[in-house]
C-alpha cells in the first residue's frame, strides 16, 4: 500500500506568515472525501487480511494437486526429488512445492497484467492528463472501478487516482514473489491463500488497465451494441498493403491507425491483429481486422499477408523475428518487456528508419514511442508492399506432396503434438498426392509448431498443413463484437434478482487462451448453446475470437445471433484480457447495487454474497498462460468457479469440493444463526473437463447456489438434467442432492425427479439464507 | 522409440517411473491379486478397436469377469449404456483421481477404499497429470493403464506398442481371466 | 518509478484568501534541493536505460547455457521438449528459456530483498518517524547511500526519503517478472540484460533495508572494531532456557532481547541465532549468539537445545513446524511470508498465547506483531524449559549401532546426497559399531535432510551423523565479528589509489549460502590466505559465519586473526546478506570519492570506472539461492566479476571471457581515444570453479584491472603466479596475456616469466586509460 | 538401481539421453573413429583405483596411447606432472566446455576443432550441467564419460556400475586400444 499518497486539508491557519481557509491539498488521492460510503474493515489488504475467508474456501475446496514433474529445481541444492513423501533439501514436500509453482505462476500472470496497466496508465496519463476523468460508460455505469472501491476502499475519478492501486498491486506482487523463495512459505494451503490474493490483486491490474483505456481511448463505453468487426484470414484484403499487430498493449496500433487517418491512408492500409491488441484495436477503429486467437500466428505469418508486423507485449511467438524475416515482412518491436535482440532506433529519425528497412539495411527495429511506431509502420507497410508481392512461404499442393515423401513415419511430430493429432499418419498420406489428412487437421490444430522442430526429415510440417487447408482459410470470414467494457448499472439493476434467485440460470464467462484440446469450434459450440438456453453468455480475449469463428445453419455467428446485453440470451464480448475484471465488476455490481451491500474495502462480505447467491462460472477452454492462472485465482477469491478443459490439469491442481461429505456444506442461516445444510453448490472451485460434453454439464451444475428459490433451483436443474440427458445419458446421479424442496423440480421433469429422489430415500430441507460469515448472521436483512 | 520413453516427448518422467506389463499375464495376476479393483474410462476408448472390435467390448468384458466397476467420464457414459452395461458412476476424472487419494474413502458403494485403479481412454498428458497426483498422494492405490502407450507415472503401464500388440495384449488379459 | 513524489515550494503568494512565504510541501522527497550534484544520464533507469553498457559486458562475456533440464514447463502448452535447436509452442530456444528461468530466479531473489526492505523500513518507520535521520556511519560516512544515488539519483536525508526507492524497486520488479512471461521477450541476450537490471535492482533494495536497520535499531556504524560474538553450537549454554531465531528479519529476535532486557531476564535466556538473523541480531546484542548457517538447522534443532524456535522470512527449512513438534518446542511464525499454516494469534493476549504454549494446546502460533513476538517467546522459554528437559532426538552410540543395522546398503542416500558424500558406507561401518565414518561427513554435510527421505529403511540418516560427531559439536566454539555495515569515507580515500593502482592486489569478498562443495572450512581457507597475501577480504551472510568456524594453529579465528577494516590483509565482515550492497557501495564509492566521478544517476560512468579500475571479485563459494543470484547480477553490472563453487553451474549459465580473441579485449584509451588492447581483465564475469584450490587462483586472476599501474599488475601477477604454482603446479599458461610492460613483471620471479614471455613471442604493449564509454574519450582526467 | 537412471537420484535425463559404454570395444571404437578428441580431466579421479592402480595412470596411458591431449583443472595437474605427462592445458571445465561449443574455435592447437570430448572426474551434478551444455550447444561433439556411474546428458556414458566392471572396463578400453 502506498504510504506516501497523502491528503491534508486545513480548515482555517492564521498565524505570522499566512491566514487562510479551506485550503485542501490531495496527492495521491487515495482519498478525495467525495465518498460518503464508510470504510469497510479490509481497505488494501495485505497478504494475510483475508487468510481467513481464503481458507473457509480451502476447507471447502481441497486441492488435488498433481505435480506436472517430481522435481523442484529452483535453486541450486537441487534438482531435489520430491516423489510421495520425500522432503527437498530446504525441507519443502510436493503438496506445498505444487502450490508454490501455482503462487510463481499467479504472480508471473499478475505482473503482467499490472505492467500492462501501468504502460497503458502511464500513456494515457502522459497523453490526456492526471486529471483526465475516469468514463467506463457515461451515467450508466456509477460504480465505475467496482473492484478498486471494493479492494482498495477508494473511489477514483481521474486517471491519477489510479496510480495508488497499481503502486499496492506492485507493492504487494514483491512479497508475493517473495514467498516462493527458497525457505519462505511451508503450508500448502497457506501457499494456496497468497495465490487468491495474488489472482485479487491481478484482477485490480486489469481493472485499472481497461478503465484507463476505456476512458481515454474512445472505447465504446458499456455499450451493449457496440460495433460488429471482421474476423478471419478471408476478410483480409490481401492486394492492399497489410499490417500486422500482435500483443496485448494497444496504443502503438492505435498510433498507426493515427497516422493512416491524418496522413488520408486510412482506406489504403489493412490494419489486421492477432491476440488482444487486435481486440482491442477494433474498440478504438472497429474497421481494423481481427485475424484470429494466438494459435494463428504461424500459419499467417507464413502466408506471406502481413507487410509489416509490429509486436507489443505478452503471447507473442519469440520467434516472430525468424518468422518475418522468412517471408522479408519488417518487424518492429514496441515494448521494453520484448525487445528481441533488436536495435533500439527510437531515437532515429523516422525518415531513417523507413529508409532502413526499405534498403534492407535491417530486418526488425525497436521503437519504444508509439507515436513513431505509428508512423514508421504505415510508412514502411506502404513502400515495402510493391516490393514484397505477399512472398510467403506456403508451398503449392505438389510441392506438399513431394515434401511429404521424406516422412518416415517416425512418430517425432505426432509425440510432439500438444493434442497428440495424427500428424505423421496425414503427412505419409500426402506423399500419395491426398492432402485430405493434413486438410482435417487445420481445424483442430493449435499452430504451435512443436511438430516441425521435432520432425527428423526438417519438414515444414504446420505449413504443410496450411497449405492444405488453403480452402479452409480463405472461407474464415466472420464478425465479432467489440469489446464493450463493463456493464451497465441498469443492467445489472435488471439482471440482479433474475440471477441472484436463480431464474436466470447462470451467468457463464467464456474467457482466456486457444490451448483447446479440438480447436477453436467447441467455444463457439458451448456459447450458443448457453446462450440459446438463455445463460447471460461473456466472452472476452481470445476465447472472444473463437466464440465469433463458426457459423450456425442460417450463416450466422454468435454476436450475429444474439444480443450483445447483459441479459438472459444476451452474447456479451467485455473485450481484451483485461476487461475480464468487468466479469468480476458485474457479480460485484450484482452485490453491491442490486442487494446494495456496502461496497467500500469490504471484500469479505462482497465474496460471502458472489459465492452464496450469483451463479456465475468462467470457462477457460484453452486456458494456457500464467496470466489465465491468475485470472482464475482472482475469480475463486470471489467464490466464481473455474473450469477448464484438459490441459488444465497441467496448472498443477484442482479445487474439488466432496458431495459426498455433508459436513462440508454446512451454511449459516443469516437468519436464525443456525449451521444448516447448504447443498453441494457450487460443487467444484476449480475443476478441468476432459471434453466439451463433460464441461456443458459442469457448467450448468456449477451456476447453482444456495440461494437459489425454488423457481430458480428448478430452472437450473431443467438445464443441467437435460444436457446430462443429451451429453452423458440418462438422469445424473446427484440430483436428489441438488433438490431441497418440491418447488426445486422443474415441472416437466416431475416424474422422473420423483421416482430419483424416491429411489435415494430424499427429504426435504429448507432453503436458507446462506452465508459463510458468522457476523454476517441476523446482521441485516437480505436482498 | 523406446518403450519406455513417455509417449509425448516431452512428458519425461521422474524417478520413480511404471513397471511394464509386457504379457497379459502380467496384468492379469495384478488385478487378480487386487482386493479392490475399479476402472475410468476416458472418452479416447471409441478411436480403438481390439481385434475388429470396438475396444469398449473388450473393457466391458474385462469388467464383467473380473467384476470392476468403472466410471465413465461425460460423454463415454452413452457408449456403455448403449451396450447395456451400466457404468458405476459417472465422474470427472480429476474428481474420481481426488477421492482415490483419501485414504477415508469407502469407495462408490461405501464398502472399503479402491487398491487397484485401472485409466484407459483419458487424452494422453490430462491422464500423465492425474497419475502424477495418484503417484504421489495415493500411497495404497497401484494404478496401471490400458493404453497403447507408455503412461511413467502409473504403477504398471503397456510400453509403447504397435497396436496390433497392444490389442492381442488386451485381448490375453480378457480371456485368461475366464480361465 | 514513482510519479506521485510531489515536492513544490513557493517563494511567496499574496491572494485574498492569504499571504505567505517560502512555502516547502515536500512529500515523498525525492528531490530536497539540498544537493548540489548535477543530475546524471539515467536516474530511476527504465528497463532498458541501460541496455547498451549491459550488451556491451555480455559481448565480451557471452552466456555458455547449461540446461538445468531439457524442458520448459512454465505454461499449460507445455511441457515443450526444447532440446539442441527445438523450440517450445511459444516460439522460445533453449538459450532464451534458459535465460528466462535465470530471469525468474532473479527476480525472486531481489523480490525477497526488496520485500525485506519494506517490512524493515515499515516497522523503523512506524517505530521511529519518517523524519528519522539516515545515520550509517556518523560524520565517517557522508555518501550515506552509493547505490541509491547512483542509481536514483537521490540523496535520502531520512527513513522516508528511502520509501521512494522501494516504490521504484516494486514497479520495476513487477515489470521485469512480467518479461518471463509465454510469449514475452524472445532474445537471450535481452533476457540476461534484464537479469544485470533485476541485480541493480535488487542492491538497491539491499541498501534500503541495511541503512534503515543500522540507522534505527542502532548496529554498529562502519566501525572497523565492531565487537566479536560467539558462534558455534558449543557456545550455548544448553542449561538455560534457549530460544531460536531463524531467517533475515531482525526484528522480533530484537524485541526479545528487548523484553528480556526489561524484565531482567537478559543474562537467563540464552538467545541463538541461524542464518542472518542470527547475524543481524549480533549487530543489535552482540552478547546474542550465532549458531552457524542454514546448513546448522536441523543439527541444531535435533539436539533439543532450543526451548522456543521463532522464524521469520527466509531460507528457513519449510518442515520446521514437524522438526520443533519432534523436540516439543514451542514455534512462532513472525512474517506474512511464512505463515506455516499455523492459527493468527496477533490478536489475542500474549498471557493466553502463552498459556496455550505451555499448556501444550498449541505447537506453534503465528504471531505478526514483533513487540508481542518478544514477550511471548520469552515467558515461553522461561516457562517450558524446565518441562522439556531439553528433549531432543539424537540416540545414543549404541542406538546408532542398532539402527544402522537396517542398512540394506541400496545407495539411495548417497544418490539424494548433493555432494555424493559416501553416506551408505559409512551407515553400513557405523553398524559394526565403527562410527568413524559418520563422524567425519559432519564437517562436509549440509544438513539438508535429502538422505532421510530417500532411505528406504527410514533411517535418520542425518541425527545418525549429528549422534556420531557429538564430540565436534560440543567443540564448536567460535567467533566472529559483528557485522560493521558500511565503509568509511576515510578508509575508502586510503584504499582508493592503491586499490585502482593495483597495489593492493583486489578486493575479494565471500558471500552468498552454504551449499559448500566439502563444508564451510574452504571458505575459511581461503579468507585466510588473501588477508594474509593482503588482499582487502569481505564477509558477509552465512559465509560470514563459515569464515569463523575455523581456527588457525594459534587458535584464532579470522577475525581474531586480522583486523576489521577495509584495508590491506582486513577481514570486513560488513553484516548479514542485505549488508552486500555495502561491498557494492565501496566499489562505487571509490570511484565517487577517491576519483571524484559524478555519482548522482551516472551508472554507466561508475560502473565503467569500476570494471576497468577497482579489483573487486565475489566468491559465493556455496551460493544456493535466487537471492544469491540477484546480488551476483547486481555485481556483474558494476562490472564486479563473481566465482562459485560447483554447485554454481546449476545456475544455468555462466558469464565467460576469451582471453585466445583479442578482439574482444578492445577498450577506448581516454587519453587519446584510439581503440587498444586492454587485456583479458577481468577474464571472466561469472564462472563456477571446481574446487578451492582452482577459486583461489581465480580470485587472483580476476582481480586484475587495465588501469593497473606497472607495480599494481606486479604485485597482482605475483600472487597470481604464486597461488599456480603452490595449487596447480608450475607457471600459469597465460602470464604473457597479462605482462604488457617489463614494469608488469614481478621482480622476484623475474627470470622465470622473462623464459615464458621469450617462449610466447611476447610484445611489449602500453598500459591504456581504459574505458568501455567512447563518450568517456577526452572527458575528463581520470584519476 | 537401473543402469540408466542418473546417478544423483534427481538429475533426471531429459528425452536425448546417453547410450550405454557396455563393452571396451565401444568406446574403442568412438575413439578410433574420432579425428581430434580430447579429455578434460577433474579432481575426482584421484579417488579411484583401476586394477590396483590409481586411476589417473590408466588415464595417461589412454591419452597416450590414443595421442588424446588432456585438459586438466586446476588442483589435478599436479597429478599428471608428477607422472611426467605434461596436459594440453589447465583451464577449468566450463571454460574449456564453453570453448567446445564455440564452431569456430580451432581447439588447443589452433588446427582444427575437436569432435570428442571425453570427461572424468568432475563433481557428479557440475558434470551433469556441463554436459547439458555441450548436448545442446555443441552439435558436433559427441561426448563420453569415463565415470563409473551413468551421465544422462553424455553422448556416451558408462552404465551406473560396480567399481569392479567399471574399472575392467576401463582397463579394457586401454589395452583394446594397444592392439
Amino acid at each position: 500500500m502506498s504510504r506516501k499518497s497523502v491528503s491534508f486539508s486545513i480548515k482555517e491557519i492564521n498565524s505570522d506568515l499566512a491566514q487562510f481557509r479551506d485550503l485542501t491539498v490531495s496527492i495521491g488521492a487515495i482519498t478525495r472525501e467525495r465518498w460518503d460510503e464508510p470504510m469497510g474493515p479490509s481497505p488494501f489488504p495485505s497478504l494475510t487480511t483475508l487468510r481467513p475467508w481464503d481458507r473457509r474456501l480451502l476447507s471447502r475446496y481441497k486441492p488435488f494437486y498433481m505435480p506436472f514433474c517430481d522435481l523442484c529445481c529452483l535453486c541450486t541444492y537441487g534438482k531435489c526429488d520430491l516423489t510421495g513423501s520425500k522432503k527437498g533439501a530446504c525441507g519443502i514436500s510436493m503438496p506445498a512445492q505444487q502450490s508454490r509453482i501455482v503462487l510463481l505462476a499467479a504472480c508471473v500472470g499478475a505482473a503482467t497484467h499490472t505492467s500492462h496497466a501501468r504502460e497503458i496508465l502511464t500513456h494515457t496519463i502522459e497523453t490526456f492528463g492526471r486529471e483526465c476523468k475516469i468514463n467506463v460508460g457515461g451515467t450508466g455505469v456509477e460504480v465505475e472501478a467496482p473492484i478498486t472501491r471494493l479492494v482498495c476502499g477508494i473511489k477514483p475519478e481521474t486517471l491519477g487516482d489510479l496510480e495508488p492501486v497499481l503502486d499496492y498491486c506492485e507493492n504487494q506482487l514483491t512479497q508475493l514473489l517473495a514467498v516462493t523463495h527458497t525457505g519462505q512459505e511451508g503450508s500448502s494451503l497457506d501457499f494456496e491463500s497468497k495465490v487468491f490474493h495474488t489472482g485479487m490483486i491481478d484482477h485490480l491490474g486489469m481493472e485499472v488497465a481497461d478503465i484507463a483505456q476505456v476512458s481515454a481511448l474512445g472505447f465504446p463505453k458499456a455499450d451493449p451494441e457496440s460495433p460488429l468487426a471482421d474476423l478471419g484470414l478471408g476478410t483480409i484484403d490481401a492486394k492492399k498493403p497489410v499490417i500486422l499487430v500482435i500483443g496485448h498493449n494497444v496504443p502503438p496500433a492505435a498510433a498507426i491507425i493515427d497516422y493512416l487517418r491524418d496522413h488520408g491512408n486510412a482506406g489504403d492500409v489493412e490494419v489486421t491483429g492477432i491476440c488482444c491488441t487486435a481486440l482491442d484495436l477494433t474498440r478504438y477503429a472497429p474497421k481494423a481486422k481481427v485475424v484470429g486467437p494466438i494459435s494463428w500466428q504461424l500459419r499467417y505469418i507464413r502466408s506471406g499477408v502481413p507487410d509489416v508486423i509490429v509486436v507489443d507485449e505478452q503471447c507473442i511467438r519469440t520467434d516472430t523475428l525468424t518468422e518475418s524475416e522468412k517471408i522479408h515482412a519488417p518487424l518492429i518491436a514496441t515494448s521494453e518487456k520484448n525487445c528481441l535482440g533488436l536495435p533500439d532506433m527510437t531515437d532515429e529519425p523516422a525518415e531513417a528508419i523507413v529508409a532502413a528497412f526499405t534498403h534492407g539495411d535491417i530486418t526488425g527495429a525497436l521503437i519504444l514511442d508509439a507515436e513513431k511506431v505509428g508512423e514508421v509502420a504505415s510508412r514502411v507497410a506502404l513502400a515495402v508492399h510493391p516490393k514484397r508481392k505477399k512472398r510467403g512461404s506456403i508451398p503449392t499442393k505438389h510441392q506438399v506432396a513431394e515434401m511429404a515423401k521424406k516422412c518416415t513415419l517416425c512418430m517425432q511430430c505426432r509425440r510432439a503434438c500438444p493434442n497428440d493429432l495424427p500428424v505423421a499418419q496425414a503427412v505419409k498420406l500426402a506423399a500419395s498426392g491426398n492432402l485430405s489428412g493434413l486438410d482435417e487437421l487445420y481445424d483442430e490444430c493449435l499452430g504451435c509448431g512443436r511438430c516441425e522442430s521435432a520432425c527428423k526429415q526438417k519438414l515444414p510440417v504446420h505449413t504443410l498443413i496450411v497449405a492444405a487447408a488453403e480452402k479452409q482459410t480463405l472461407d474464415e470470414t466472420y464478425c465479432l463484437r467489440t469489446g464493450r467494457g463493463a456493464i451497465q448499472d441498469i443492467e445489472i439493476r435488471k439482471v440482479g434478482g433474475p440471477i441472484v434467485l436463480g431464474e436466470i440460470p447462470g451467468v457463464v464467462a467464456f474467457v482466456g487462451c486457444a490451448n483447446f484440446p479440438k480447436g477453436s469450434r467447441e467455444v463457439a459450440e458451448m456459447v450458443a448453446e448457453f446462450a440459446k438456453r438463455r445463460y447471460i453468455v461473456c466472452t472476452s480475449g481470445c476465447a472472444a475470437m473463437s466464440a465469433g469463428m463458426y457459423r450456425n445453419d442460417e450463416g450466422k455467428t454468435v454476436y450475429e445471433q444474439f444480443s450483445g446485453a447483459f441479459e438472459a440470451g444476451g452474447v456479451v464480448n467485455v473485450g481484451s484480457c483485461v476487461s475480464n475484471a468487468h466479469i468480476a465488476g458485474a457479480a460485484i455490481k450484482i452485490a453491491s447495487i442490486f442487494a446494495k451491500r456496502p461496497l467500500r474495502g469490504n471484500y469479505e462480505e462482497i465474496a460471502d454474497y458472489v459465492y452464496n447467491r450469483v451463479g456465475a462460472v468462467g470457462v477457460a477452454w484453452g486456458a494456457m498462460s500464467q496470466k489465465a492462472a491468475a485470472i482464475a485465482a482472482g475469480f475463486w477469491r470471489l467464490g466464481i468457479p473455474v473450469i477448464v478443459g484438459p490441459h488444465g490439469t497441467k496448472y498443477r491442481r484442482m479445487l474439488l469440493g466432496r458431495a459426498d461429505r455433508d459436513s462440508d456444506w454446512m451454511v449459516h442461516d443469516a437468519r436464525t444463526g443456525e449451521s444448516v445444510y447448504g447443498g453441494p453448490v457450487p460443487e467444484h472451485l476449480f475443476i478441468a473437463a476432459e471434453t466439451k460434453e463433460e464441461a456443458m454439464v459442469l457448467i450448468a451444475k456449477l451456476a447453482m447456489r444456495p440461494n437459489d428459490t425454488g423457481k430458480g433451483r428448478a430452472n437450473k436443474l431443467a438445464n443441467y438434467i437435460d444436457l446430462h440427458k443429451r451429453h452423458v445419458g440418462g438422469m445424473p446421479s446427484d440430483v436428489y442432492r441438488l433438490v431441497r424442496t418440491p418447488a426445486d423440480i422443474p415441472l416437466t421433469l416431475k416424474d422422473e425427479v420423483d421416482a430419483h429422489l424416491a429411489e435415494h430415500d430424499w427429504k426435504e430441507s429448507a432453503i436458507p439464507d446462506p452465508t459463510l460469515l458468522s457476523r454476517m448472521v441476523h446482521s441485516r436483512k437480505v436482498a | 522409440m523406446p518403450m519406455t520413453d513417455a509417449w509425448q516427448t516431452a512428458e519425461i518422467a521422474g524417478p520413480k517411473k511404471a513397471s511394464l506389463i509386457l504379457k497379459p499375464d502380467i496384468a492379469d495376476a495384478l488385478i487378480s491379486r487386487a482386493k479392490r479393483p475399479i476402472m475410468i474410462v476416458g472418452h479416447g476408448i471409441v478411436e480403438y478397436e481390439v481385434n475388429g472390435k470396438p475396444m469398449i467390448e473388450c473393457l466391458i468384458a474385462l469388467a464383467r469377469k473380473a467384476v470392476i466397476p468403472v466410471v465413465v467420464s461425460a460423454s463415454t457414459n452413452r457408449e456403455f449404456l448403449s451396450r447395456e452395461f451400466e457404468p458405476a458412476a459417472v465422474m470427472s476424472a480429476v474428481e474420481i483421481s481426488s477421492r482415490l487419494t483419501d485414504p477415508e474413502w469407502k469407495g462408490l458403494d461405501g464398502k472399503e477404499p479402491y487398491d487397484l485403479a485401472i485409466f484407459v481412454g483419458l487424452p494422453y498428458s490430462m491422464e500423465w497429470t492425474i497419475l502424477s497426483g495418484l503417484k504421489h498422494f495415493a500411497p495404497n492405490v497401484k494404478t496401471m493403464t490400458f493404453d497403447c502407450v507408455y503412461q511413467p507415472n502409473a504403477s504398471w503401464s503397456f510400453p509403447n506398442s504397435t497396436i496390433k500388440d497392444w490389442a492381442a495384449n488386451l485381448k490375453g488379459i480378457v480371456e485368461n481371466l475366464e480361465d
